[in-house]
């Protein structure tokens, strides 16, 4: 098992069509909502999310903006790393709740970067194995 | 039979169809299951349960439910310790005692008499091997490439294992240590995601001459490989590493396998898994007069064939032709 | 009605009930306000909720299903910042930013038109009321005791309401704050408990004496006074807070107000809070010309009498007669 | 609402005698369980415990011995303070599953030291009031 940087091959999971959706609060669109799912074979702690990063057609979007919401929680993305108690397991679907003001109606680029620490693959101390998540597509957006 | 090996399949093997089929579940696994006429299976936890390392008392009982439905019974529980979980520590011997109690208490939830242990570091044993027998649960830690059974470290765990008198640790070797060579599916992955062959053939010539990981990588950005021949160099040197069989390596582990893990990556239709010395495996195991599973544990979900029952089906044919034929040259012989 | 004042209930009330009978739940309370003709309330989310300060869906909607069985209407949210919930340091205003918007999105399900905001530092009342204007959803600083409308911090946080310009920022006053004695029932609890009775009266009789909750802590153990002692000094000095009503200060918070925490401790067979001047109080909200709800809070059950129920039904009748009252006395005056 | 020190009166739901019962594996006794609630008058997050012990008999037990649950997960005290996704509710009882190899059947005597940050009740940086959930009650067990 021990290998230290991992890509797998279900990419087309990661980005999720059905739950890429604006946000609306009283008639106004304050963000948009993006369903994300693991690109690994197990689930992992949310703790060992080292990197998270969002670009909207080749713009990254600010940190403070972003609530990862995951087993009816809400965190900051500064808050991931103190989460060892919260399992993001394979079936179960992190959604990323992004306050920009939502997105057009149409096509966007989604680039997500995302990278894991792999908990049991450990080299020496503090070093692990690396699971890069992170995914891209063009995703349609209906308001 | 003569010999006394049974069979299971670790539903790791349904990992494709788990990871990309929002609605693949247990039912799914089970019906190919019954399908292969196998009752034992293996689960990982981490995998395939939601909450972890503590699955909640609904998930539970929704398996064994299910179990029920389909007959099937959970053999062993695929444990591991996240020692890397916390972000400003690598996990304490106190907290891995406690995660290791974490998996007992799922295993014996499940009825499972077995765990595949993974991470328990050597000096842990003994004291692991006290809490085993509290839950009557014999823990079995995986010997799993790149790890070769002749390595230090695996024959110092050995030596562990051995001075704790204890019936509850013992080992399970996963048949991943014993790739001989690289599977064609991984070297056409590589080059699907646009590897340069020149470079893959000079990692796979080179990857015993001596270089380490690093040294390699550093070669191979030199030839002019990047992002691709580095996650080639990681697997191969990595989980999907190969080398000539350490048969000698595997007798010394035989005396202390509790089960083994029946790793494979493709078998053809001639039936045979052309990287791994299956026939040779089976009949150290039987030779060592071994009773207990071989627990089939596919893993070619990694080439995206989408296989997994007919690959899962061949691996039980091969086992079974080997194992008859082992048979009736003992008798032969006799 | 001449006056424009409507009635709710906090289910803060029904404390005793909800944590000493595990059955106790939205139903009861539920019922009690439709035998009280309620139908607004107020409910304190880190009290009720499971799940805090996420509810679930489920939560959520179990609370709207019964919502609309009995025929009542969540008009407040209780919220607060739980700035000390982090063990190695005190929320960052990002944190509290983070926290209100939580209590926005739970009280924007509830379908509250108000949040009772509590632990919100001063200066982040403008950026707190941009969100608040999201949501469309009022957030109501408390003015709670030991706090006095008059101290300079609450004339501050007036100051940044003012300055925010924004509609959706303002006070909820608790009447707590003008609890002018200490109710017996507080005194006898202390003596139940094994205070002494003469360490009490200094206790209660040095309130406003110069002392601090430690030098007179300082002071009650030179006398002899222990635990129960120490207890008593910290609600006297605290929650259960006593001094004159500061009357003019409640003047200065009228034009902020959102609608009021109607706190009580206790209401006798005439029907009269004799530690808090209602009377005095709602003859000043009646005069700024305030629209809109007083919330009936009971927080006797310090006292631990059960008795919730027939105390707030006592509450409602005092307010209407004094409301009533100040109406006789409006027209005739005409 | 600033209260430096509180304990209310709702001490006797704190030990939950229903839940004190010992914990059995293969018909050996290994341990009992202790189902704790909060004397408080509302939820707090697990990592507001600033103090948690438990004593037998006159004994305390040593603290790697106990298991803290709540919320279908199990932890132990030393990782309380980090928790602080994980709320304690009114409604919810928290389980010390205490590894002590049991109690003989009959009455015991449970010495519960509990105390709490109240984390809304600020007088200075990291100053807290704190509020007093300890208990102490005679309990029967049965085998
Ligand atoms: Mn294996
Ligand atoms: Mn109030």
């Amino acid at each position: 098992m021990p290998t230290k940087f991992l890509k797998l091959g279900f990419d087309d999971r990661v980005l999720c069509e059905r739950s890429f959706r604006n946000i609306y609060l009283n008639g106004n669109r304050v963000g948009f909502n993006l369903g994300v799912n693991l690109n690994y074979y197990r689930g992992l702690h949310v703790s060992c999310i080292e990197r998270l990063e969002v670009k909207v057609n080749g713009e990254t979007i600010p940190e403070y903006l972003i609530l990862f919401c995951i087993n009816g929680k809400k965190f900051s993305v500064s808050q991931l790393k103190d989460l060892f108690a919260e399992f993001w397991s394979i079936k179960n679907t992190a959604h990323l709740e992004i306050y920009n003001y939502g997105l057009p109606e149409g096509k966007h680029d989604i680039a997500l970067t995302l990278e894991l620490r792999i908990p049991y693959m450990k080299f020496a101390p503090r070093t692990y194995g690396a699971v890069d998540s992170s995914a891209h597509k063009k995703m349609t957006i209906l308001n | 039979m003569q010999h006394d090996i049974d069979f299971g399949v670790s539903l790791y093997g349904f990992t494709q169809q788990w990871c990309e089929n929002k609605d693949y579940g247990f039912d799914d696994m089970f019906k190919e299951l019954n399908r292969l006429g196998i009752k034992k299976f293996e689960i990982v936890g981490s995998q395939m349960f939601n909450n972890y390392p503590n699955p909640t008392e609904e998930e539970i009982n929704h398996l064994l439910a299910l179990c029920k439905k389909y007959d099937v019974e959970p053999f062993s529980y695929g444990g591991g310790i996240d020692a890397g979980k916390y972000s400003d520590h690598d996990m304490t011997d106190q907290e891995i005692i406690a995660e290791v109690t974490f998996e007992l208490m799922t295993a014996y939830k499940l009825g499972c008499k077995y765990i595949r242990g993974f991470g328990i570091p050597t000096h842990l044993v003994k004291e692991v091997a006290r809490f085993a027998e509290f839950y009557n649960i014999k823990i079995a830690i995986e010997v799993h490439a790149p790890s070769r059974p002749s390595d230090p470290k695996v024959q110092e765990l050995i030596q562990q294992i051995k001075e704790s008198g204890s019936s509850f640790i013992g080992l399970v070797p996963d048949f991943g240590c014993f790739v001989e060579r690289p599977n064609p599916f991984v070297l056409q992955r590589y080059i699907g995601l646009g590897a340069n062959e020149a470079i893959l053939n000079f990692i796979v010539e080179n990857r015993h001459n001596g270089y380490t990981e690093e040294s390699i990588w550093q070669k191979v950005q030199e030839m002019g490989g990047g992002q691709t021949e580095k996650l080639a160099i990681s697997e191969l040197f990595g989980y999907l590493s190969f080398a000539p069989a350490d048969l000698e390596g595997f007798k010394s582990l035989l005396p202390w396998c509790l089960y083994f893990h029946g790793k494979f990556y493709h078998i053809d239709e001639n039936g045979v898994e052309t990287t791994i010395p299956y026939q040779q495996l089976l009949k150290l195991i039987v030779e060592s007069g071994f009773k207990g599973v071989i627990m089939t544990e596919y893993e070619g979900h990694c080439f995206y064939l989408n296989d997994a029952p007919e690959q899962i089906k061949r691996h039980l044919q091969m086992e079974r032709n080997i194992l008859s034929q082992l048979e009736v040259k003992r008798i032969s012989t006799v």
